[in-house]
C-alpha cells in the first residue's frame, strides 16, 4: 500500500488535567495544552541529506538523543500563558505553557 | 418614601417643615385627610394639627444627640372607611465646630527617650487631643490644617531634628445612650534627622495643639514631651573572633558574621567594618557589609592562600567605626586553617547549583562551598514547596530566601536565591530568586533556572526520522 | 558515577570523502563537513517541562521520532558552501551543506 506521507508540522490540543502538566500545581481544573507534532521532511537541506546520511552510516555517533537533528524541528513559534484556579482559590499563570503557532524552525 | 431633614445645631426653635393637604381634602366633602407625628414624647419636636406645621421647639446640639427616627401617620376617612400609612420622619442635626479640644485621659505629658534607633522619621513618643465636634475626612489636607500642633520651641537645633505628624480618626461618644461621632487627633513626635551617636541631652518640648476653627475660649492644649537622648557606645564584646576555616574552601565561603554590641538594635547609625592585616602574606580573609546590614560578612577572598601551609593561623584587627560621629572600635580576628587537602574532581562545573543529582553534588565543589564539597538538599518533594531539593555550596545559607551581600558577590555562589532570570516549570518567584519550586530546582548561573520532578526522562527523538 | 553534564549545542567538524556524503557526486576529495550537536536542556521552557511529563505519561503519543520535539534544537543557524573537484576535473559546489554557526533554536 502507498505509504501515506507524515503529516506536516502542526498545532495539536490536548485537554489535560493541571495535576498532569507535572509541574507541581495543586487545581482541580482542566486545561488546554497546545503542542507542535509533525513532519519537516519538506525542507531539508543539503545540510540534513548528508547528516542522515553519516548518522546511518555511524560516521557520526549521535550522542544522547535529540542532540544531533539532521532535519528541522517542528517547534512552537509563538506561546500561549495558561492560567487556572488553584486548590486554594488562588489565580496562577504559567507563562509560555502553550503552544499559539508550529513551523519548522533550524 | 422617607422624609429626611437636617438642622444645623445652636439654630432657635422654629417650623421646618409643612405637611401638605391634597386638592381632594378640600372638594369632596365625605373625605378628610389628617396627620400625626408619631414617637415625639421627650423629643423637642411639635406638629400644629391646624397649621399642619412640624417644628423644632428648643436648640438642638449635635453633640448630645446626632440623629432622630421619628413617623408620620396619614390617616384618609370617607364615609365609614378609614385607610392609615405609617412613613418615617428621619432629622439629622448638622454639627458646628462649638467643641474645644480636651484631653482624653488627661494626659498632656509623656516620655521620649532616643537610644539605638536614631533614624530620621521614627516616632518616639505619641499624645492625643479628643474634640467632641466631627471632622471631615476629605478634603483630609484641609482638615489636618484646622487642628494644628506645631513645636513651640526657640531653640533651632530642636525645630531642626523633631517634628511632630499628625493624623485623626473618628471616634464615638455615648453622652445619653445615643451614639455621637467626635475626632481623636494623634501627635506623634518624631525624629526629622538621624541623631550622632555621641548627642547626649535631655530636655522637655512642648506641642502646641490649636482647633483654629472654635471661637470660645481653651482653643488650644499644650502637650510636653520629656525628651532625653542617650548617648550609645561603638564598642566590641570583650571578646576576640575565633573562627576555623577548611583548607579546601572556595571562594566565596561564608566564614561568619562580625557584629559591635547591640549591633541589630541600632538604627539610623551607619557602622562599617574593615579588617586590617599585619600578616600581609596570608591575606584570605575579606568583610562585606550589605546597604541594610548592620553586620559584617566574612567570607574568604582568595583560596589559593588556604592550600599554603605556611599559613596556619592568620590574625586580623577588626575595625568598627561610625561615619558621622568618626568613632570607631577595635577588635582581634584570628582564623584558623584546619583540614587536609583534598584534590579537586575533574569536570565540575563552576556552580553547585548545575548539579541535578546528589551523587554529582557531592562529588563536586564549586564556588562558595566551605569544605571543598557542595552539599545536597533533600526537599520533602511534595507540590510546589520552599523545601525543594537543590545542589548548594552551603545548606546553612543557601538558599534561604534571601540573596545576601556575599551571594550577591558572584552569580554562581547562589543562584537560587539571587536569579533574575526565567524560572521554568512550577515554582514561585521571591524578591530574588526561587521562594518555591517542584521537585529538584537546578540553575545555570546568568541563564535559566528549572524546577521539575526527577523522574521526567529525556523522551526519545531519535534522527533517523 | 557522576552523570556528567551533556556538553552545549555547538559546531563540530568531521573530514567526508565526497563520496560518502551521500548525495552522488563523484570525487577521491576529502572536504570538511561541520555539523551542530549538543544538549539544548539549558533553555527549555515551561512547555517542554510539560510535554515532556506528557509523552513520559504516555498521554501524547509521540508518533514518528523525532515529530515531537520537548527542546528547542541544536541546529544551525549559518551555513557553508562545499567546492570540490570531481573525477571529471570539474569544479562542483555544494550550497548549504555544512554548519558555520550552531544554536539552540525554538
Amino acid at each position: 500500500a502507498r505509504r501515506r506521507d507524515s503529516p506536516n508540522c502542526t498545532v495539536r490540543r490536548l485537554m489535560v488535567k493541571v495535576r498532569d502538566l507535572g509541574l507541581g500545581f495543586d487545581s482541580d481544573e482542566i486545561v488546554p495544552f497546545k503542542y507542535c507534532s509533525g513532519s519537516c521532511h519538506r525542507i531539508r537541506s543539503n545540510y540534513d541529506l548528508t547528516l542522515a546520511t553519516l548518522l546511518q552510516e555511524k560516521a557520526i555517533k549521535p550522542g544522547p538523543l535529540g542532540h544531533v537533528a539532521s532535519h528541522p524541528c517542528c517547534r512552537p513559534t509563538r506561546y500561549e500563558a495558561v492560567s487556572f484556579m488553584n486548590v486554594h482559590n488562588t489565580w496562577q499563570t504559567v507563562e509560555k505553557l502553550s503552544a499559539a503557532e508550529c513551523k519548522c524552525i533550524g | 418614601m422617607d422624609l429626611s431633614f437636617h438642622i444645623k445645631e445652636n439654630k432657635p426653635p422654629g417650623t421646618f417643615h409643612q405637611l401638605q393637604l391634597p386638592p381632594i381634602h378640600h372638594l369632596c366633602q365625605n373625605v378628610s385627610i389628617s396627620y400625626k407625628l408619631l414617637a415625639v414624647e421627650g423629643l423637642p419636636f411639635r406638629y400644629n394639627e391646624n397649621t399642619t406645621g412640624v417644628s423644632v421647639v428648643q436648640r438642638l446640639d449635635r453633640e448630645e444627640r446626632e440623629r432622630y427616627e421619628l413617623i408620620a401617620k396619614c390617616t384618609v376617612r370617607e364615609g365609614s372607611k378609614e385607610m392609615q400609612v405609617e412613613v418615617p420622619f428621619l432629622v439629622n442635626v448638622l454639627d458646628e465646630d462649638d467643641s474645644a479640644p480636651f484631653l482624653p485621659n488627661g494626659t498632656s505629658t509623656t516620655d521620649a527617650v532616643v537610644e539605638f534607633n536614631r533614624k530620621e522619621g521614627t516616632v518616639l513618643a505619641t499624645l492625643t487631643v479628643c474634640d467632641a465636634d466631627t471632622t471631615p475626612i476629605f478634603p483630609i489636607e484641609s482638615s489636618r490644617k484646622k487642628y494644628t500642633g506645631t513645636i513651640s520651641t526657640t531653640d533651632p537645633w530642636i525645630s531642626e531634628t523633631f517634628r511632630v505628624d499628625h493624623i485623626f480618626h473618628e471616634i464615638y461618644f455615648s453622652p445619653n445612650g445615643s451614639q455621637v461621632r467626635g475626632t481623636l487627633h494623634e501627635y506623634k513626635l518624631m525624629l526629622n534627622k538621624n541623631i550622632s551617636v555621641t548627642e547626649n541631652r535631655s530636655f522637655q518640648l512642648d506641642v502646641l495643639v490649636n482647633d483654629t476653627e472654635f471661637h470660645g475660649p481653651e482653643r488650644s492644649v499644650m502637650l510636653h514631651f520629656n525628651v532625653s537622648i542617650l548617648p550609645v557606645s561603638i564598642q566590641f564584646p570583650n571578646v576576640t573572633y575565633q573562627f576555623t576555616v577548611n583548607r579546601n574552601a572556595q571562594r566565596f565561603a561564608h566564614i561568619g558574621k562580625i557584629c559591635i554590641e547591640n549591633c541589630m538594635k541600632f538604627c539610623g547609625v551607619n557602622i562599617t567594618y574593615r579588617l586590617l592585616s599585619p600578616n600581609a602574606s596570608c591575606y584570605a580573609v575579606g568583610i562585606l557589609q550589605g546597604r541594610e546590614d548592620k553586620f559584617g560578612s566574612l567570607y574568604v577572598n582568595d583560596s589559593s592562600v588556604l592550600l599554603r601551609p605556611e599559613c596556619k593561623e592568620i590574625q586580623y584587627t577588626v575595625v568598627a567605626s561610625d561615619k558621622q560621629s568618626k568613632k570607631h572600635a577595635k577588635t582581634q580576628l584570628t582564623i584558623t586553617l584546619e583540614g587536609t587537602i583534598i584534590k579537586k574532581e575533574e569536570d565540575c562545573p563552576e556552580c553547585c547549583a548545575v548539579n541535578k543529582h546528589r551523587a554529582e553534588c557531592e562529588e563536586c565543589g564549586g564556588v562558595g562551598v566551605l569544605t571543598g564539597k557542595c552539599q545536597w538538599r533533600q526537599g520533602s518533594g511534595k507540590g510546589i514547596t520552599t523545601n525543594y531539593s537543590t545542589c548548594t555550596p552551603s545548606i546553612r545559607t543557601c538558599p534561604d530566601g534571601t540573596c545576601d551581600v556575599i551571594e550577591s558577590k558572584d552569580p554562581s555562589v547562589c543562584p537560587q536565591d539571587c536569579t533574575n532570570g526565567n524560572i521554568i516549570g512550577g515554582h514561585e518567584r521571591g524578591a530574588h530568586g526561587i521562594k518555591s519550586g517542584h521537585g529538584i530546582c537546578y540553575c545555570f548561573p546568568r541563564q535559566n533556572c528549572y524546577c521539575e520532578k526527577d523522574d521526567i526522562k529525556e523522551p526519545p527523538c531519535d534522527d533517523m526520522c
